[in-house]
């Protein structure tokens, strides 16, 4: 395998969640490390022919049918041109690439997934990857922000999992929108307040943060507050990237490759590099 | 009553303009052209600018036109400046000038002009009828634009030719292969020929304008004008003879005359003023509709002309040019070239800082105004009777033997 | 010592005797008096006092702009294949062997880039010695790259000796063999000397992003990107997709980037995370003495000069260099 | 697969964008089989704006009531609006006296006397219009034309250059014709995309493609000053393509 080539991929769905996301079902050749086996919060490189090529989360979990599940939002030339990309379409991967959760850090602790936005796409794969052992973990704290609730992305996944009592869900929305009454107890604020009256144990609690970079500053303030050490906190970064193996030069923060060294990084090893929480 | 019907948009030439058809009940009684380009106003953005800035700004007059635009600037600033250029450097810009020659008539010829023969609405049409004869003549137009290239530096405004010389010579390899690829495209040339004179014509018989043209004859250069009616214009003088003055209804400049007679410029007039004998076959009757064909032999004259350049640039060797140095000093200059639809005139005039202080451009559609609104009234009065659509079509094909460029004619 | 000694007389002798062994390019001054690697013809001799070229060789390597993959609607993404036929570049200077061996270690490491590496693999090198100027810092900031070779001419009376440093060296070395004497020749002056250092210390490392200096050095910056360009290590690059005027097919090219230009590190939707030409300034050069990801603590800077040199506003980081060096010994 | 519906459109300016599409000899003929010119009244009979076209390509600037108001009008009809060339995009050669009285220049060129129409300052589409992406260029590269064309194709338009001049000037490996010929080169301030192509036949770069973005206008006028050249020189020089540099 060379992980410059991408293997080819055909669209078996393409559903719109929002009015700028959209889930995108891929199925590529059966037992490609591409599809099978990864971690979460590593990512792919996803090409539209003729388009371009862009660095997507993984969003579900490892296939051995080959399929593969993302959440794209629509911003760019490639994403946008995706939307109009029908059922059946050929566009190509490769990858898995870069560095995920280190789940097995995570035994035995509580765990407490913080997204903002679109961040919920590798963290809904985390989450995926840690109900498959359930047990093997502590308590699973879902706080989940985003810009208004109809942005807000797998809403009705995670509220049954709460429901039948496999999280415990905190949901926040920037505004509330006149004419949409949000899922109940849906709060109205921004993403660090819900850590404001949090309870965990510092000592057996790791944090997975995935969100815009504006707030993770915030985040980790409140995460320290809570007593959380920099290295139970892991974030994953999202910055330009081109190749995915560490060579193309975009996306260095401070002398960390987001790629090869990221993107998932403890906060412990982000401590002091310039750039990494703008 | 009389009811004015315009042909909004004049379409396959290049620029703005229309045609107004005036009726009276069922026929066409009068008609009028208008060139309403808007002014982008050269002559007043020229004033003011260094002589090394004026061939560079000119030259985006007109696209088409603009390797000729480029050297005619040249050629007037030089000579208000006192600058004299090298053999080769002269070789050279008459290179570029045949190039443009044989782009903008293979444009003209299988782009705009021949889907009216084959009753298509251009080169998408010709792309399902006459695919062959698109991809000839593009072949023909792209040889063309490789000399521009290869002498400008660029197909449409050649920054490469400068006042007193040019940036970077083409090399003797560059040459050899323009030479080669002359040489290649003789066959479609001269199937070209025996293809566009076995048209049929479209249009009535209408006769010529008198008609003049830079003295030069295939060179496409000359120190004067030549009139049909044995007038002998100095260059200095020209600018005086073509005499242009503003119409209220067009925005380009017309020529007036002595006598209110139009004169008639393009490639007609320059055969007709210096017609090779092996080309008298070509043109039965003496009409504008032979325009086209006066197109095609030119075309072929111009790949000749090409070649020789090309053969004396590279039997005079490759010696290093040395920079010329220009001294500033007050002047005026008159340059006449023939660009592909007829006579151009650039005068400039400098301050002993090298400043413009009145530009003056002339350019040929402006000049055909008169003889193309004559042309167009003969043509309603040979056709009196046709009906309204036939006319107009009509119109608009004898407008496009003018081939105009109105963005040359309003500059 | 005994050593294979060639004048200066026989230079042009090796040259042709190279050819034989593929094709040769090396330093040549043009008309324009710029320096560049191109084909050594037998009329076109190298400039062998020149400095610097203004790219360095990482041109041969890395094109400027090249196509990394081709799509088909039927084939997919496929790799293209390249014939290389075997090239000899002459006159290497060490900082400029060095940064070969920089982008050995980038290109050539885990997953190595097919298209570098049959270049790589076709490219024989042969150094020689130099004289430094001014802008010259090799024997400053120290590097742990070394000057690798297959052959190195190094600088003597009268002409150079010859040592080769890899089989294929060798195989050339007996190649041209009636060309060389044996000379006993006391241990020529090596000017491969300034590199196979260790690092000299973390002086310029720790570059505070608060230092004024940056701003004032970042006014200065045009963002040309003439000094990465013209780097020998820097390697950085776009990605671009290329459609097909077909609707179908694809060419996906890879081109040289730069750091210093706006799109560097912005992403969908205009966030930048490098937003003014300070923090990239910065940044260009926090990367050149501190290195990234696998080539992390990897001063990647060989002292060519190359930066300062094609720089049009004359930007200079040794004074910077020297004063935080200076700072950094007295604590 | 449906073809894509264009207008090519000419306002003020020389017909050299819609020429440099005509001048892609090679690729006119395959363009049929993806695009389908429908109005395109250079080329083609007859100019009728109707319907809706997929992306109209817009040479020129906007410089009569006329051209106001067709220019909204594509608007209206196209998904996308592109400025095709330096004078759709900056405002161009027909803009460089911008700022001054137009009467004034109106009277250098036909005196007291009327013309058909009036004309106001040639403004870049930009400032009429939103426009979805550029092609700069005096006239444009036919790389970055049939580019265009290719991304139309696959629903995606080109992206910003934001390099200048310079930088593919260095990657030729060319003389700097402003540090060592003492030149007055505007590639510092001028974006990238021609391959440098002025520089590298030794012609100093006119900026035919307008200003790079974040160009570094005061520490280029130092550059400038220090071989000599006068700032009112080099800003009539720079504002041969685009009127609106200031210091
Ligand atoms: C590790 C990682 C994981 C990601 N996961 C997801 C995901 O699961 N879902 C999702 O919707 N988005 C994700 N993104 C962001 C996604 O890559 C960008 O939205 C996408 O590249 C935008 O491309 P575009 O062509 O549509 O945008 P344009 O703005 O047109 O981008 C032009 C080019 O810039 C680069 N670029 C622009 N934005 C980004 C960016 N944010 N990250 C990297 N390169 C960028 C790309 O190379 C792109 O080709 C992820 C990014 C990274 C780095
Ligand atoms: S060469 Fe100089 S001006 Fe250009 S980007 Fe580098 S530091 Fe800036
Ligand atoms: S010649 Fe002009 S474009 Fe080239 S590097 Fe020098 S200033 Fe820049
Ligand atoms: S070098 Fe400058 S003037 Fe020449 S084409 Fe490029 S941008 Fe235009």
């Amino acid at each position: 395998m060379n992980s410059n080539l991408p293997v080819q991929a055909t669209v078996v769905t393409i559903c719109p969640m929002t009015p700028d996301t959209s889930m995108v079902t891929l199925r590529t050749e059966v037992s490609h490390p591409v599809a099978a086996s990864f971690l979460p919060g590593q990512f792919l490189e996803l090409s539209i022919p003729g388009v371009g090529e862009i660095p997507i989360s993984y969003c579900g979990l490892p296939s051995s049918d080959g399929s593969i599940e993302l959440c794209i939002r629509h911003v760019g030339h490639v994403t946008t041109a995706l939307k109009s990309v029908v059922t059946g379409a050929a566009v190509a991967v490769r990858g898995p690439f870069g560095r995920g959760f280190p789940l097995s850090r995570y035994a035995g602790q509580d765990l407490l997934l913080i997204a903002g936005g679109l961040g919920m796409a590798p963290l809904r794969s985390l989450l995926l990857a840690l109900l498959k052992q359930r047990k093997a973990w502590g308590r699973l704290l879902v706080l989940y922000g985003a810009r208004e609730i109809r942005a807000l992305l797998f809403a009705n996944e995670l509220m049954e999992l709460q429901s039948c009592g496999e999280i415990e869900l905190q949901l926040t929305v920037d505004h509330r929108e006149k004419c949409l009454d949000g899922p109940p107890g849906c709060r109205v604020a921004l993403l660090p307040a819900l850590l404001e009256h949090l309870v965990v144990d510092p000592e057996r609690t790791c944090a997975a943060i995935c969100g815009p970079p504006v707030v993770y500053p915030y985040l980790l303030t409140g995460l320290r507050q809570l007593g959380l050490s920099d290295k139970r906190i892991y974030l994953s970064l999202e910055r330009r990237m081109k190749c995915g193996i560490g060579r193309c030069g975009h996306c260095a923060v401070g002398t960390l490759l987001c790629c090869v060294d990221g993107p998932v990084f403890s906060g412990a090893e982000l401590a002091g590099v310039e750039g990494a929480l703008v | 009553m009389n009811n004015i019907k315009k042909i909004d948009m004049l379409t396959r030439v290049e620029g703005h303009g229309s045609v107004e058809l005036v009726k009276d009940g069922g026929r066409v009684v009068d008609v009028r052209l208008n060139l309403h380009e808007s002014p982008r106003l050269f002559e007043a953005l020229l004033v003011g600018r260094r002589f090394d800035e004026i061939p560079d700004i000119a030259c985006r007059i007109c696209a088409i036109c603009s390797t000729v635009h480029k050297v005619a600037a040249l050629q007037a600033v030089e000579q208000a400046l006192n600058v004299s250029i090298s053999r080769r450097i002269a070789l050279l810009r008459e290179l570029a000038v045949q190039g443009g020659q044989i782009e903008s008539h293979a444009l003209h010829i299988f782009c705009l002009a021949l889907p009216d023969y084959l009753g298509v609405n251009g080169f998408q049409g010709l792309a399902v009828h006459a695919p062959e004869k698109l991809q000839m003549g593009l072949r023909i137009k792209k040889l063309g634009n490789l000399i521009q290239e290869a002498v400008g530096g660029r197909a449409i405004h050649p920054f490469n030719l400068l006042v007193g010389g040019m940036g970077k010579m083409p090399g003797a390899d560059q040459l050899q292969r323009l030479s080669g690829q002359l040489s290649e495209i003789c066959d479609d040339v001269a199937a070209s020929i025996a293809y566009i004179c076995s048209l049929r014509d479209l249009l009535p018989h209408l006769a010529i304008a008198p008609v003049c043209a830079a003295s030069g004859g295939p060179s496409l250069f000359g120190d004067g004008l030549l009139t049909s009616t044995g007038l002998n214009i100095a260059a200095s003088q020209a600018a005086v003879w073509l005499n242009e003055e503003i119409e209220s209804n067009t925005n380009a400049k017309v020529s007036h005359f002595s006598e209110n007679t139009s004169f008639m410029v393009g490639p007609l007039a320059r055969l007709m003023v210096s017609m090779p004998q092996k080309y008298v076959h070509c043109f039965p009757d003496h009409s504008i509709r032979s325009s086209l064909k006066a197109r095609i032999v030119e075309l072929k004259m111009a790949v000749e002309r090409a070649q020789l350049l090309i053969e004396q640039l590279l039997a005079d060797g490759q010696g290093k040019e040395q920079p010329v140095t220009v001294v500033i000093s007050k002047g005026e200059g008159t340059s006449i070239v023939e660009a592909p639809r007829g006579t151009l005139l650039h005068n400039y005039c400098f301050d002993s800082r090298g400043i413009c202080t009145a530009a003056n451009i002339i350019t040929p559609t402006a000049i055909n105004q008169g003889a193309m609104a004559n042309s167009l009234k003969e043509l309603i009065a040979a056709m009196d009777g046709a009906d309204y659509h036939q006319i107009r079509g009509a119109a608009e094909i004898l407008v496009r033997c003018y081939d105009p460029c109105i963005s040359c004619a309003v500059h | 010592m005994a050593a294979r000694f060639i004048s200066h007389d026989n230079l042009e002798l090796l040259l042709e005797r190279l050819r034989m062994y593929g094709n040769l390019h090396g330093p040549v001054r043009g008309d324009d008096g710029v320096v560049r690697f191109t084909a050594l013809s037998p009329g076109t001799p190298p400039d062998l006092s020149a400095v610097r070229s203004l790219l360095p060789p990482k041109k041969y390597l890395l094109h400027p702009r090249e196509t990394i993959l081709t799509y088909t609607a039927d084939a997919g993404y496929q790799l293209p294949s390249e014939e290389n036929s075997p090239l000899i570049l002459f006159g290497l200077h060490p900082c400029d062997l060095a940064g070969i061996q920089y982008l050995d270690r980038l290109f050539l490491g885990d997953d190595p880039d097919l298209l570098y590496t049959a270049r790589r693999a076709a490219l024989t090198l042969i150094g020689i010695s130099c004289t430094p100027d001014d802008f010259c810092s090799c024997h400053r900031f120290a590097t742990p790259l070394e000057a690798v070779s297959d052959l190195f001419l190094a600088s003597v009376d009268g002409g150079y000796v010859v040592t080769s440093s890899s089989p294929r060296g060798y195989e050339l070395l007996k190649g041209v063999q009636e060309l060389l004497e044996e000379r006993e020749i006391e241990s020529p002056e090596d000017s491969r000397r300034f590199f196979g250092q260790a690092v000299s210390g973390p002086a310029f490392s720790e570059l505070d992003a608060t230092l004024p200096e940056w701003q004032e050095l970042a006014n200065h910056c045009l963002g040309c990107g003439a000094c990465s360009l013209c780097c020998p290590t820097c390697a950085c690059f776009d990605v671009l997709e290329c459609g097909g005027l077909d609707g179908d097919s694809a060419v996906r090219v890879r081109r040289w980037d730069n750091c210093l230009f706006k799109s560097h590190a912005q992403v969908a939707g205009g966030m930048n995370f490098r937003k003014d030409r300070a923090e990239r300034f910065r940044y260009r050069y926090r990367h050149k003495y501190r290195g990234f990801g696998p080539l992390r603590g990897f001063p990647a800077c060989v002292g060519c000069g190359r930066c300062r040199v094609a720089c049009p506003a004359g930007l200079d980081l040794r004074p910077l260099a020297e004063r935080l060096e200076g700072a950094h010994h007295e604590q | 697969m449906k073809k894509l519906r264009l207008a090519i459109i000419g306002l003020t300016a020389c017909s050299g964008c819609q020429l440099s599409l005509l001048n892609c000899e090679e690729e006119l003929p395959g363009l049929l089989d993806l695009f389908e010119f429908h109005l395109f009244p250079m080329a083609c009979s007859p100019a009728l704006l109707e319907g809706e076209y997929d992306a109209a390509l817009v040479e020129g600037c906007v410089s009569t009531p006329h051209e106001r108001e067709l220019l909204l009008e594509l608007r209206k009809r196209s998904q996308y609006l592109i400025a095709l060339g330096t004078c759709a995009v900056w405002g161009g050669v027909a803009a460089l006296r911008n700022g001054e009285d137009r009467e004034v220049l109106r009277q250098q060129v036909y005196g007291q006397s009327r013309i058909a129409c009036e004309t106001a300052e040639p403004q870049p589409l930009r400032s009429v219009v939103r426009v979805d992406a550029v092609i700069n260029g005096c006239p444009p590269e036919k790389n970055e034309l049939l580019g265009l064309l290719a991304d139309l194709a696959r629903g995606t338009l080109p992206a910003e250059i934001d390099y200048p001049v310079c930088t593919e000037c260095r990657m030729r490996e060319n003389l700097c014709l402003l540090t060592e010929g003492d030149k007055l080169c505007l590639g510092l301030l001028t974006s990238g995309g021609c391959k440098a192509r002025c520089p590298s036949m030794a012609v100093p770069c006119e900026g035919c493609r307008g200003p790079v973005p974040e160009a570094n206008l005061a520490e280029a006028m130092e550059l400038y000053a220090q071989k000599g050249f006068d700032r009112i020189t080099v800003l009539e020089r720079l504002c041969r393509f685009y009127p609106e540099w200031k210091l």
